[in-house]
Order: structure tokens, then C-alpha cells, then sequence
């Protein structure tokens, strides 16, 4: 488990106010170091190897290993101690390398993590940030490939955020860390290397964004998929159709007001979702749709999944598995019919 | 953040404890044997429901840990824990309030006899996944060692906990980081119906534990004074900076599991014999033997508190309930 | 963990061919382990406790322990160990005493138990079942009144069951066992103590069942909401609407046939889940319902669900989170308008 | 159910293996070693894609544990497995195919280099989640001897996966129902960047699985016959009957974790030291010492495994890919 790191070492030159999605993210937590000596970063290969994607390079030698922690392969131990310690006062940033490895940890997130504040009466709060890198792509097969934040979504007592730019890499750390609640953030493996203008402001944990304004459809996306969904309204400007893309940011909570306004104008909705199709994310936002838009919709929803597959190898198969831009173009030309 | 309503304050001591400690370990075992042989009429009369677990007959552990702690330390204890609430001051009408399913209550009704909390005593549950706790634990030391808070946090689990994987990686977490956390394994020969043997390949737990190189030592969990004293020198240890230990508390559930659990599976002259090591009956004999206590002092003891007990049901009783409305508050942190 | 036993206790008469839900699934697994000397049950205190819900009371005393084996607190390994057993040639039966604790073995059923088969190209079967109880209702809060199985059925690889009657408890684990396939079985807590008509057919692993005909609305539901749905249809029939409530048994895959029939009848959609609303199963079926009859509906689908906490002890607070009669009620109505 | 298609069986071993073992370990050890560092190129090339960890440095496990085996045992490995899979004679064409995502690959081009089957060789994976294949080796173990089966389940794992919970969790399972497994820790130092010393507590990983009560012992893994005996050993003890063993394989990788890892957290010096006991030149001195082999042989038998590994790259080149309609297919079992 690793990732070419390269591409993104520190000293990499680009010009000011452009940085990689990665930079971002190590941004972010060198200035939630530098600003508040409760934080600090533990995982696996945080420190000593630099991250098992980088993105925490260099931090274990300025800020020391008290403050930048690896730890044992334990990951529902890790996660659990981070719970303890966002309990005992402090601001954890734990990482879990992958999606892959949360599953191990998900008793500590489910039962603990997002139970502790209601089951309390409100006594407890678990300020806890928990990074992972999700999504496929990479030809890693089956056990490292999975698309789960969506699924998480369903956990009553998370947050979860999933940036899909390089500003929301920058801007999302911050809030996370100031909310009381536990925050699980997605770092798609695939936009590490993604380069993108950021400033200093905060990102809101909450609110969607219009990415790319269009009348004629409405494409709800989040995280890795936001490339794909912009190149498909690429595709389809050029077919004389206008399509809106909207980028959850956060998919717990849902910004429905923001979805919702926009099919109130498009009348038609794709989602574009890395999840497996059933139970997805993307059948929440439709749900939601045909529900409170039943009316205003001219088309009947479609959803832009992964196939209903442990994610292959080889690079045929992984890529016929996964949502593409020609899948998004025709779901879309569907609606539009 | 919200703290639960102290419907009652812990009565002060008898005068008297303060010429003998072991007044005072008597004292709270009485009150927790009381307060549960309570709980089991306030059961079978249904105004507690749910899973309710007793530890009668592991008294002698809640106080003579308990006890032993300073009010800087933390608690993480599991669904068995009445015994540990109450010995940690948790005031027993909140805990019977939670019990009862009230907004008085100790976690606002939310939680019931598994998930008693007390952010203001360090109490930090009540976690009914075995093992659950022993991270948090872990976790809660940690941030303790990074404030530079000189505390323990102590971490209450049974024995089946120790199949778990958690309690293997909480462990090794522990002794490498060298966190200030006692683990205290209630090893009452139990998971359920399971019994020590075909759960563990190794039952000597004490030993298990010490082959993640820390102190580790089996007690005997039906004397508080042995617990309490194994307790000192455990925190001594911790204190001194050289890491977690491990306390085996040998002990025995007198009832079953919990309230559903129809006890096929022991022995009744086991657990009669178990009964002959009763920490009440052992404590009183020893102290009655040596004159530190006579019928009066333990009758006044044993009303005190009966009363205590009374004005606990009573204040539960007339406890609030929580409005529907408020069904979803504290899912999320309320902007303050 | 524990259940009240006595009221199913064996040796309890009922009239022939009736049995409870709980003596239902006895007979299954007993029937099971007469048949096929390659199936034993394994699991947290099948054996000398006799079932935490007393569902495998009695068979240890019958097979011995090497066929019904105790195991320690060990979820991922006991569930691991199963899968193994299955690759090994059994047909193990695990035992995980309720969906709460299965999150330990999520990263064994995720990532092993639905995927081997995939991975190897098609050398590996897992002819495993895992039987847990699941649902709230019972006082027992947060952490041990999970509603999952919905969740569970986003994950390929895997097929979920849910029986909600006598006769699906009994028919269904034969099936099951004969599955080369992973499947994971849901027993609902509240119906251990329901009594009801059973014979010995098998029931299909992914047929659903119309369990009331109407043509007015359709309710769609599993497990332990079943009668809740066939309640609130009894409600509405006193008010002259007739509710047809389809029970899908099977939660992957989804037998979306039968509810797309029904929909297309009564154009009329309810789904009612013991589930957390956002990204249940119930999401799934609103979807699939409007991308598939969206011109059949005459109405938005409304989807019946818990409230998005974690379950609280309190009756009063408990009660209002689950899904009631009334809000199945109120939600038809709104959809006949 | 289908197997991979064999395109290419094992080459008979030239005729004086039979008068000297250590020549098949020799030869065994050169086949891994020469195959992967083709496979670096290949991966190069981009022939390779994903994850590849290579076990060069680590041959002597391979050979000397795998190759004690009998036909009938079971092996579950991990995702740094190309030299256990070789070892236990899954084809190299099969093998490299499946690097190359073809459907003549051994798991059909859905697993690539960390997912390697064979069922017929019973070669259970190939398992990419540190720790994962511990409970299912224990599964298979209960299964032979559910079924009256006298083989033996190996289970290798590296040093890193110790700290998981399923480590705990299935020693003790084993050890408590006296399963037969053979659990194997190739304690290579280091899990990806974390040395030893900042996983473990106790570093001593055979005194930890001891705590068992199962016999453990380190092994010099850098030596296929130490290897090989102590494997030998082993078996004996576990095929009588008495549950599990446990042999920590002291041992180093030579590469970096995977193609990924630029390898920051290693002294150059400490990779050095360990070169020096490079397994494959060990034991090739040894016998070139003591004349059990020539210039000559030594020539001919890295010959031999040049044209095995070319033709398998050729093998694996020409395999066909699968169809992509037939994405979906074995995701569940297909009616027979
Ligand atoms: C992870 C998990 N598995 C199973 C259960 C069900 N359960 C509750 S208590 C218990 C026995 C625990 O035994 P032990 O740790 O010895 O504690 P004791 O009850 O004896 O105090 C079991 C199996 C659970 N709550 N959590
Ligand atoms: C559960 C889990 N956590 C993390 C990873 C990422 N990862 C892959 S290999 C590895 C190191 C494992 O070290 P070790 O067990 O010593 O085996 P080695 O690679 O040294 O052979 C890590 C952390 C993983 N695959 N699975
Ligand atoms: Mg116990
Ligand atoms: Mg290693």
C-alpha cells in the first residue's frame, strides 16, 4: 500500500495560489498543527514513511513524532484511541490508509464514534477527523478499490466530506476539526495529483456546489466522479445540451436544497456515483428527487453507478466496471430524450 | 454539552469511615448489592427494561478500584456497570433515573442501564460491545499523556472480552506508547454461557496479558481490600511512567448473565461455592471478628442506605420524561 | 445478550403444523444437520447457553460440540473461520448473535466472503451462512438495535434474506445452505414469539412475496415491518383504500419484478424500512421504482423509515423513532392523495 | 467452478536434485529470485500494473516452508505471495498472466499480482488485507479436521499483521480447538515504513505467540534448510495432533515494500548487513564449497530457469483477455 509520491514531493514548483489536490490536504494539516497544539495526525506510515500517498510528508520532521504518530497495523485500536482522545480534549486526525481498511475500524466508528454524543444526552462530544483515500482506478483489484464513503453516508452521528478539488482539499480540514462532531474525510486516490488555485477560505462541511452552471440537465456528483461529470457536460455542450453539475461536497448531511433547486430548473437528473448501484448514494439522491421534485421532473431519474462487482484487475474490466464519461453522455441524452 | 441533573448528592460518609477504610468498602458494596437486588424487583415490575446485568457478587471490584482512584482519573466501563457508577459517585437517583428511561437521568433516558455516563465524574461508559471501551481507553490516556495531565484511565472489561481483537491491539498500543491505563479484567469465569476454558487457550489471563510486556497480576476480586491494595500498587506503577498494568480480578457473578438469561449452563454447587466467598459476608464477618463493627453500626448502615435507595426510586419516579420533539437532539453537537 | 426463552422454550404445544418464528428456524437448522453431515452451527453461545435467543437451543444435546460449537468473542475470526470452512468443503452455519456485532466481521464478510469467488476467477465458492438477529423495539439502545441488513445489501457478492414469516424461518435455510453462494440471513427480533402455519417447501432465495393484494397503494417491506405494513393495510381498508403489501424476502437481489408489477397497478409507491432513512433500502426501491415506472406513478413514492438516530432506550423515544402504523398510514394517504 | 488454464506445467527438476535436496532448494530460490527481478522490468514496461511487492531476500521462506509441504496441505498467503505461489507449483506462465491481467492468468485477470489462486494446488490466495487470511486458514483447518483430513493449513503473514486483532483472535481460536495449522510470520522488520520496534511491544514475536500455549520458535530465514527443518519439525508436531505451531521466520526484503515506496525509513547500511546473508548466495557458496556444485551446473540451472521465465512472458503475452462481458461473471456462483 503506497503511492507514487514523486509526482508530489514537497519542493515540486507551481505558481502561487496553484497546488496538488495532495499539497492541499498537507497544507491543511500543517496549519491545523501549527494553530492548535491539540491536533495531532496518527495512522499507519504517517510519519516515518511519509504517508502511504504522501500527503503527510515532511510533517513527522517538523512537528515531531508526539504529534505525527505511526502506529501498529491496529486500525480499529487506532481509530478507538482517537475516539478516547478527541474525548480527553484533544483535535485527532486519524488516518486510515484506505476505505479498504475502515471496515476493520467500523464497529469503533459506527457504535462509538457517531453513538457517543446522542447515547450521552448530549455529555460526550467526539471531535474526531478520520481521513481515508477511497475510490478505484489503479488497477488494485478487489480489497483495494472500493467506493464506500457513500455507504457511510448512512450512519446517523457522521459527517462525511468528500473534496473533489483541490480547494476543498485545502479548505475542508479546518471546519472539520472546529465541529464537535466526528468528520469522516474522502480523498479520492485518483486527484491526488490534480493540481487547482486555492486561497484560505474555510469550506463549509455542508453545502453543495454548482460546478458548472447548465439549464437543460442536472448531474449530481461528488469526489473522484466530479471530473468525469464535467467532462460529460463537456461532452454534451457540444451536443447543444447545458448541463449543471452539482458537487455534494458533503454527503452527510445532504444539501437537497441545492440538488433540488437545480432539477426544479433542468426537470431531468443523472447521478454519477463510484458506489456499487444498489443501495448507493446516488439512490438517496434520487429517492429524494422523486420525492420532493416528482413533479418538476420531465424524465424518469438515472443513476451513473460501478457495476455490482468486486473491482478486477485487469484494466479492461476495471474500467468497464467504472462510470465513464460516454455512460454519463447517454444517461443524459436519455433524459433529455 | 449538557451535564445530567444530580437529582441527589452522594451522602456524606458516617463519621466513622475515616477511623476504618474498610467501613467504607463495605459501605459501598452494601450499596451496590442493595441498589441491584432493587433493580431486580423495579424489573420484574417493569419500570426498568431492556438488558440489565447485575454484578452481585463482583462488588468487592467496583469499590476497591474504583475507590482507589483519584476524581482526576477516567472511567471506561462496560454494560455491567451499576457497581462502577455507583462507587464512582455517579448519585444513584441518576443512575436509577437512566434506568427508568428519564431526561433525569444520566444520559437523559437515552442510554438505560448499559450506557450510564458522567462527563463531570470522568465516567465515560457504559459501551455494550465487548471490548469496545479498551481503544477509548487507550485514546483517553493518550490525550491525558499528551496534555501532560499526570491521571490514569482506568478500563474495565471481562473476561471474554480478552478474545477479542481489540483487546490484543489496545494492549500492544498501550505497552509500546507506555500509556497511563489500567486495564482491570473482571474475570468472573464467564462470557454468557461460555465458560473460561472454551474461551481462552490460555486461561491464566494475567500471564496473557503480560506477554505484551507489562505488569500484569491475578487478584483475589471477592476482597476489596485485596483489590483496593493490587489497585494502589498498579497506579503507583502507571504513575511513576513506565506504562499500562494489568489486574486479573478473580470474581464470580452471583446471578446470571442478565435478566433474560435462564443460567443453564453452571453448576449450582459452583456457584455455591462462590457464594461461600461473598465480599459482603467476608468483608462483615472479618470486620465484626476484629471489632470494628457491631449489629448496630451495620444495622444503621444497611438503613442508611435503604434510604438512600428509597429516595432514589422516588426521585426516578418523578422524573421527567424527555419530549418527543427532542427525539434527534444530540445526534449532532448543538451550535452553541 | 440474552432473550427471554421460556415462552419458546422446546416442548412448547402448538398445534400441528404451527410453530413459532424462533421453533421455525430451529427446525430448519435441525433439519440441516440431519441431512448433511457437512453443516454445523457456530457461535457465540449456541452450544451450552443454548442461543442467545434460544434459537439453537437443544442442539448441542443432539449433534455434540463438534457440530455445534461454542466460540469465543472473536466475530472476525469465527466468521473468517467460516469462510474458510466453507472453501474447505462444509457448509458452516455462523451464528453472530445480532447485526451489532457483525461490524467486527465486516472486513471478513466484505472483503473475503463476498469477493473470493470474483477474485479467483471462479475457483472459489463460499457456500457459507451467517445467521444474525437484527431490528430495535426491545429497549436496548444505540448499540444493539442496529437495522442493517438493508445496508448489508449494497455489497455484491453476497445475498441477503430477511424471512418475516413462520414459514419463510423454515424454508429458507435449506436454500441458503445449497447456495454455493455467500448468503447472510436476518432474523428479526421482534418475530421470534410470532406463531404461524408452516410446510416444507423451501422458499426461493430472491422471489418476493404479495402477502395482501389491493390495487390502491403498495406497500413494500421485509422482515421485522412486515406487520406493521399488513397493520397499516388493515387501517386503510377500514378507510376504503386498499393496500397491497409486498414483502421482499429477499434484500439482494432485489425481486424488483414484483414490485415493479405492483407499482404498475396500483401507481401508488410506500416502501416502509426498520432502516435509518438516508441511503436505506428503502432509497434503493424508491429509485429503482422511479427510473423504471416513473410514468406509472400517479404520485411521489414515500418511504416510511427510522428516524436518523441512534436508537434510544426510553419507550416513549424508542417508539418515535421507528417506523408506526400511523406514519405507514399518513404516507399512503398522501400518496392516493 | 473453473481452474486457470495451465499453459505451462513445472519443468521436471534436472536429475541430480534427487541426489542433493539443497539443489531443488537452490534452484527454487533462483526461480523467484530471477522471476521477479524480470517482473521489475516487466512492470517497467508497464506489462505489470497495481500493486507488486516482491519477496527478493525472502526466498528462503518460500522455498524451504512451502516446499516441506505435502500436496494435500493448504496454503493462505498474502499479497507478497509470487514466491509462495511458485513454490508451491502454480505454473509461472499462470502466474505472470494473471500480472498481466489475462484471462490465462491463475485467478483470470481479476486478481493480478496481490490476488494469485490455485485451487487445485490449494493455494488459497493471495490476500491484500494484512491479517485477513488468518481467520480463513483456520477455517480450512476446521474443515480437514471436521473432515477426518490429516494435512496441515500454512498460513504465512509478515511481522506487521501480528499487531492486528485477527492474529489475536485466530491463535487462540486454533490453540483452543487444537486445530492444525501451521502459522507462519515472516517477520521481515519492517510493515511498509514502521520498524519492528514501533509495532510491537514485544518484539520477540515467537515468545508472543507462546502466550498461546502453542510451541513457537524463530527460525533463521535466511537459510532454506533451516527453513526446511524447522518447517519439518513443525508439521510432525502439528500432524500428531497437538494443535497449532508457530515459526517467526527472521527475515528482510532486500527491495522496498512495493513499487511505490521510494524506501525513506531504512538505513542503507542496516539493507547492507542484511545482503550479506542473501539467502540464494549463501546456500550457492555453501555447496560450491563443498563441491555439490559447479561453475557448470550453477550456469545450466540459471539457464534452465531464464527459458522457464521467457517462456512464460511469452505465455502471458499471448494470453487472451477476458471478455468484457464477462465482467459480471462469478460474482455469484453460476447454475451448474
Ligand atoms: C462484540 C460483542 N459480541 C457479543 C456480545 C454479546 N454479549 C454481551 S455480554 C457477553 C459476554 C461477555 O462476557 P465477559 O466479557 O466475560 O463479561 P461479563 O458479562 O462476564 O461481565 C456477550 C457475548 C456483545 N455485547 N458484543
Ligand atoms: C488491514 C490493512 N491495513 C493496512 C494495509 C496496508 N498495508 C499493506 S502491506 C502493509 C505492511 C504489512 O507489513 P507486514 O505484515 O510486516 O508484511 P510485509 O509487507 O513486510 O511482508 C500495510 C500497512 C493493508 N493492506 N491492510
Ligand atoms: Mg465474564
Ligand atoms: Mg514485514
Amino acid at each position: 500500500m503506497s503511492a507514487v509520491t514523486s509526482a508530489a514531493a514537497p519542493g515540486t514548483e507551481l505558481p502561487p495560489g496553484r497546488m496538488t489536490y495532495r499539497e492541499a490536504l498537507r497544507e491543511s494539516l500543517r496549519e491545523a498543527l501549527r494553530g492548535d497544539e491539540r491536533v495531532f495526525v496518527m495512522g499507519e506510515d504517517v510519519g516515518r514513511y511519509g504517508g502511504c500517498f504522501a500527503v503527510t510528508l515532511g510533517l513527522l520532521e517538523e512537528f515531531g513524532p508526539e504529534r505525527v504518530r505511526d502506529t501498529p497495523l491496529s486500525e480499529s485500536a487506532f481509530v478507538g484511541a482517537g475516539i478516547g482522545a478527541a474525548l480527553g480534549g484533544m483535535r485527532p486526525v486519524v488516518e486510515i490508509m484506505t476505505v479498504n481498511f475502515s471496515l476493520l475500524a467500523l464497529d469503533q466508528i459506527l457504535n462509538n464514534a457517531a453513538t457517543l454524543a446522542h447515547m450521552s444526552g448530549g455529555q460526550l462530544a467526539v471531535p474526531l477527523v478520520v481521513r481515508m483515500t477511497t475510490g478505484a482506478g489503479r488497477q488494485l483489484a478487489a480489497q483495494h478499490s472500493h467506493s464506500l464513503e457513500g455507504w457511510y453516508a448512512h450512519i446517523p452521528g457522521l459527517r462525511i466530506v468528500a473534496p473533489a478539488t483541490v480547494a476543498d482539499a485545502r479548505g475542508m480540514l479546518a471546519p472539520a476539526l472546529a465541529s464537535p462532531d466526528p468528520v469522516l474525510l474522502f480523498e479520492h486516490a485518483g486527484l491526488y495529483a490534480s493540481e487547482g488555485e486555492v486561497d484560505d477560505t474555510p469550506v463549509a462541511l455542508d453545502g453543495a456546489a454548482v460546478r458548472r452552471p447548465g439549464e437543460d440537465v442536472t448531474l449530481v456528483t461528488y469526489g473522484g466522479m466530479l471530473p468525469t461529470a464535467l467532462a460529460a457536460a463537456e461532452a454534451l455542450e457540444a451536443g447543444g445540451i447545458a448541463a449543471e453539475v452539482v458537487d455534494l461536497r458533503s454527503l452527510r448531511p445532504l444539501d437537497e436544497a441545492t440538488v433540488l433547486a437545480s432539477v426544479r430548473r433542468t426537470h431531468r437528473l443523472v447521478v454519477v456515483d463510484e458506489g456499487w448501484r444498489s443501495g448507493s448514494l446516488a439512490a438517496e439522491v434520487a429517492a429524494r428527487v422523486a420525492e420532493q421534485a416528482f413533479y418538476d421532473l420531465d424524465a424518469p431519474p438515472e443513476r451513473v453507478c460501478s457495476a455490482e462487482v468486486p473491482v478486477p484487475y485487469a484494466a479492461h474490466l476495471e474500467r468497464a466496471a467504472r462510470p465513464a464519461v460516454d455512460d454519463v453522455v447517454a444517461a443524459a441524452r436519455r433524459t433529455v430524450g | 454539552m449538557s451535564t445530567p441533573t444530580d437529582t441527589a448528592t452522594d451522602p456524606t460518609p458516617p463519621g466513622d469511615e475515616r477511623d476504618d477504610p474498610r467501613l467504607a468498602l463495605l459501605r459501598g458494596m452494601v450499596r451496590i448489592r442493595r441498589f441491584e437486588e432493587r433493580c431486580v424487583e423495579l424489573y420484574s415490575a417493569e419500570r426498568i427494561r431492556g438488558f440489565m446485568h447485575l454484578c452481585v457478587g463482583e462488588e468487592a471490584v467496583a469499590v476497591g478500584l474504583v475507590g482507589a482512584l483519584a476524581a482526576e482519573d477516567a472511567v471506561v466501563s462496560t454494560y455491567r456497570e451499576h457497581g462502577h457508577a455507583l462507587a464512582r459517585g455517579v448519585p444513584m437517583s441518576a443512575v436509577l433515573a437512566e434506568m427508568f428511561g428519564r431526561a433525569s437521568g444520566c444520559s437523559r433516558g437515552r442510554g438505560g442501564s448499559m450506557h450510564l455516563f458522567d462527563v463531570s465524574r470522568r465516567f465515560y461508559g457504559g459501551n455494550a460491545i465487548v471490548g469496545g471501551g479498551l481503544p477509548i481507553a487507550v485514546g483517553l490516556a493518550l490525550a491525558d499523556a499528551l496534555r501532560g495531565h499526570p491521571v490514569v484511565t482506568a478500563c474495565l472489561f471481562g473476561d471474554g472480552a480478552v478474545a477479542e481483537g481489540e483487546f490484543h491491539e489496545s494492549l500492544n498500543l498501550a505497552a509500546l506508547w507506555r500509556l497511563p491505563v489500567l486495564f482491570c479484567c473482571e474475570n468472573n469465569r464467564y462470557a454468557m454461557g461460555t465458560a473460561l476454558e472454551f474461551e481462552h487457550a490460555q486461561t491464566d489471563l494475567a500471564l496473557r496479558a503480560a506477554s505484551y510486556g507489562m505488569p500484569a497480576w491475578p487478584v483475589d476480586g471477592m476482597d476489596p481490600e485485596a483489590v483496593a491494595e493490587a489497585t494502589q500498587r498498579a497506579l503507583a506503577t502507571i504513575r511513576s511512567g513506565s506504562g499500562p498494568c494489568f489486574l486479573e480480578m478473580r470474581t464470580y457473578r452471583f446471578r446470571a448473565h442478565s435478566m433474560y438469561d435462564p443460567d443453564r449452563y453452571r453448576d449450582r454447587a459452583e456457584v455455591a461455592r462462590w457464594k461461600d466467598q461473598d465480599p459482603v459476608d467476608r468483608l462483615r464477618a472479618r470486620m465484626v471478628r476484629d471489632g470494628g463493627l457491631d449489629g448496630a453500626s451495620w444495622d444503621r448502615l444497611v438503613a442508611a442506605v435503604d434510604e438512600e435507595i428509597e429516595a432514589a426510586v422516588a426521585a426516578a419516579e418523578a422524573g421527567p420524561l424527555e419530549p418527543v420533539e427532542d427525539l434527534t437532539r444530540f445526534v449532532y453537537a448543538e451550535p452553541s
